[in-house]
């Protein structure tokens, strides 16, 4: 856990003037910030918690402190969604990770409003927990589920290149955003990337 | 990037810390949470309380509209970005003075989600929350989504209206109704000639030609609907005001307030030039003034531009007009 | 050059007119003399009048601090420039409520021999006139020489006190002493990050480098003590407070108004961080702050940069200085 | 004279920048702004005026009220004690116009208070105006005593470049002025040069 939350750090820092670059072609280019402040965030939370389940519950909370921009408290929520559908579970049970991207899913789109096809961080996660699921289903090492979901990530990402924003900060610019990825769809693709390259 | 400053990370707390050491007398943090600030005779008993918030770097816009006739409360974020739920809820129990509570705020998704999560944690402590989101942008959707609007300088005609009414000791519903009725009768529209820097990533908000401007641009520097060669400030205040008297459907004989509000680094000499445009136009079309209003009330750190906001009066709104208002940063 | 105007040489015209245009039921210019406007109620019958003038471009110096409790009436010249003793003798004949005149203004050769030359008119016309230019910038000549010095922000502190002291019914010669008193007590020191442009040059007022600052900056870019290398807030404001405190000679438990003035595109949200180390600063020394401003009071268009005065108090200047005072850009 | 004004006025016009940019130096380059409103002004009363006298006089009057800036005020003192020592006097004689040159030049001294050294406009118009009179005095031709006069204002002008300003603006630069001409002084050059090139 801790090896995968010091690559997510790393990736945030390496990654952070793209993610300005991509947020600024329709927002206001400060997703890079957002997502330091959030790896920030669920890194002092692994210093405060015992197991998984207690790390999200604390991430959700630090991160919605710490970060409070649209993809900070989505993903604040997100985490304490799966935190709550960690209770109790098997955490080396793999459908309980498909469980926990579901609630996470689930969480977005109702604090959001914000569907498929709407040019956000949903285009890449809702394709990437469905192919993590079908690869389970079939079987599946996580190894295998998860390369499998970050090859979904990547095309839901590049795909938001035509898509026009419905919601957020990017809705104000419209079709003038076709061209470039989502900034958050690609923050997932980069996420189950790192995550994937730890496996 | 030239600032004057310490360090880019402590732009916002060191910022602030200034204002509370200068106004101490009007201004106090909340304790244990020194991004909720409140008036210093907060909570008000049986006032309905306003609590605002939003990015930094918009000053006046928020922290400098608490005071006696506006704001009770605020939480402030880093720059151009939204404060935590956590501080709004910290500000919201710290000026509840038992009527409820108001949450005021500019439209923008991330406000709205940490309002909206405020306002939940509220509701568990048993403080009546209601809210009304500032939606005055004209450039940011067609009139036929406007509650999708971006909230601009508008906000400040909004915090005169509903504080005022608060002030004077109307019920929580009443307060929002005629906060509401001031938000309908609200349109802002801006042009950016230059951009500015956010001290944390050192780098200019838009790119913009040595001879263009943004026209409807926002705030954080969001793009507007185009930009465009640099036109006479006759001709600029001609474009914004057909956008503002059209979808505010302004007519010959209507009164207005307006509002001419510079982005940070537009002096006060062309604000004045923009005004004298606005006065003759408005004239011509037989619209009446009510009050106007020229100088930085909603800014974008340095950046360079203006904004033109007109208030479509009514009889009711005037004596919430007309009223005192006193913080550190405006007297009416 | 991107500015919101018509035609530079409408500049000061325009930009006057939308003043007069926003704010008529307090200022009014002198028949057939645009360029001279005084208080709407002037002359005030009985009181020492305060004329002032000076070059436009500074706003609120100097049109603004025409108005209740500050100054009487003031002549505009174009940008930078003094107006023409004409305008000082025609504001002179309409202020003057028999008690006479104290011409008030920064000290600066032009102004000087044009209010000297409107002094003389107005001698012939029988009414009494004394002189206070102030100088209060510490950079612009030593100690020793301090009379030659340039009028800058410090202008605000003198407005006031006099303003207040002929408000409260005292005579021209006591009007002048109090100011006199208070010209003694203030010292302004600024620091220039970036230039501005006259509207009918084009070109910007000096050239530094894009690290450099410029320390004691003068109000029309005037070069001050050096140029140095831009440091953090914390050590410009030191240095700033060491030229100060050893020049007006201030010590532990002396007491002081400190005024940290924006001159045009400085963001508020600096100024404050100014303030913060200014306030620190001073507490370590055990100087105590009386009252603190932080604001535009003195600009040079869009200037970035600050300038930082302080007003040594004692017992007679503070009443002065808690009178209130109201004109369309200062509320006290 | 009005062919004088002219010249005088397409010399203001073509020299703008360089006015300009010599009060930049030291002071706050609007010299140019000054000379070119101080050539209207009497370009202007000459169209009101009737003889010399009475349009030194109201270039007095106007120049103080369009021009009053340092160099524009003690002009137009200059002009006003210029018109005044003109009354009764033979415009056509070579002394009165010495007498001009004396009045200006004591009216500059007494209103502004600076003397020869102080790197002022005087550094020109002293050496200028004696040159002048010593040529008249030597029965030189007007075009002779010009040539004279615009030689010796050049040279007090390019002297100036070696002088440290005691007044108006440049004091505060002290020092750092060493290295150009005043402006006020390259004007009085210029206005010579300028009426001596008419002759
Ligand atoms: N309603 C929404 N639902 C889900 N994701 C959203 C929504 N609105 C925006 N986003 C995502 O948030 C990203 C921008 O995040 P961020 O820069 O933190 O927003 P802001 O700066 O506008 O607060 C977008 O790229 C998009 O993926
Ligand atoms: N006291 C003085 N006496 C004579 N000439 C002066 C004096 N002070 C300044 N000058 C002249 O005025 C010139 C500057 O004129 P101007 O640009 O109009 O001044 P400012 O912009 O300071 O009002 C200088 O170059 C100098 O020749
Ligand atoms: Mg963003
Ligand atoms: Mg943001
Ligand atoms: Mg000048
Ligand atoms: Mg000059």
């Amino acid at each position: 856990m801790l090896e995968i939350i010091s690559a997510l750090q790393e990736m945030s820092q390496t990654l952070k003037e793209e993610f300005n670059r991509l947020d600024g072609t329709q927002g206001d280019g400060d997703l890079g910030v957002t997502v330091e402040l959030v790896t920030k965030a669920i890194h002092e939370a692994a210093s405060e918690a015992s197991d998984v389940q207690s790390w999200m519950k604390q991430s959700g909370v630090l991160v919605r402190k710490q970060a409070p921009s649209t993809m900070g408290v989505l993903l604040s929520f997100a985490l304490s969604a799966a935190a709550k559908s960690l209770v109790d579970k098997d955490v080396t049970s793999l459908n309980t990770w498909i469980d926990v991207q579901l609630a996470m899913i689930e969480e977005i789109k109702k604090r959001g409003g914000a569907n498929l096809g709407d040019r956000t961080v949903l285009d890449a996660f809702i394709p990437a927990s469905e192919a993590f699921r079908a690869a389970v289903g079939a079987g599946s090492t996580v190894q295998a589920a998860l390369q499998r979901a970050t090859k979904s990530a990547l095309n839901g990402a590049e795909a938001t290149k035509n898509l026009v924003p419905k919601t957020g900060r990017a809705s104000w610019v419209g079709e003038r955003a076709i061209g470039e990825m989502d900034g958050g769809a690609w923050l997932c693709y980069k996420v189950y990337d790192t995550i994937y390259r730890i496996f | 990037m030239k600032k004057i400053l310490n360090h880019p990370d402590d732009f916002v707390d060191e910022s602030i810390s200034g204002i509370l050491l200068a106004h101490s007398n009007f201004l106090t943090p909340v304790e244990g949470e020194p991004r909720a600030i409140i008036r210093k005779d907060a909570p008000v008993q049986g006032k309905v309380a306003i609590a605002t918030g939003g990015g930094y770097g918009h000053l006046p816009v928020f922290l400098g509209y608490v005071g006696e006739g506006m704001a009770d409360g605020v939480s402030v974020g880093n720059v151009f970005t939204s404060p935590s739920a956590d501080a709004m809820f910290e500000v919201t129990k710290a000026i509840d003075g038992g009527a409820g509570v108001l949450y005021l705020y500019g439209n923008y998704f991330g406000d709205k989600m940490n309002f909206d999560y405020a306002a939940e944690l509220a509701a568990d402590e048993g403080i009546r929350v209601e809210t009304v989101r500032v939606s005055d942008d004209v450039a940011s959707a067609p009139f036929e989504s406007k509650d999708k609007r971006r909230g601009v300088a508008g906000l400040f005609f909004v915090y005169k209206i509903a504080g005022a009414c608060a002030e004077a000791g109307a019920s929580l519903d009443e307060v929002k109704r005629v906060a509401e009725q001031a938000l309908e009768s609200v349109r802002t529209m801006g042009v950016g000639l230059a951009p500015c820097i956010i001290p944390a990533s050192g780098k200019p908000t838009f790119e913009i030609g040595a001879d263009e401007v943004e026209l409807g641009i926002g705030i954080h520097g969001e793009p507007g609907i185009q930009k465009q060669q640099l036109a006479t400030a006759n001709e600029i205040i001609a474009q914004l005001l057909e956008h503002l008297v059209s979808d505010l459907n302004v007519k010959s004989g209507d009164e207005v307030c307006v509002l001419v509000n510079g982005t940070g680094s537009t002096p006060l000499e062309e604000l004045y030039i923009a005004y004298k445009e606005v006065h003759e136009w408005l004239a011509k079309k037989g619209i009446q003034i009510y009050r106007p209003f020229v100088g930085e009330y909603a800014t974008s750190l340095e950046m360079a531009g203006l904004s033109l906001s007109l208030l479509k009066m009514n009889d009711s709104l005037k004596p919430f007009m007309d009223a005192p208002a006193r913080t550190p940063f405006i007297r009416l």
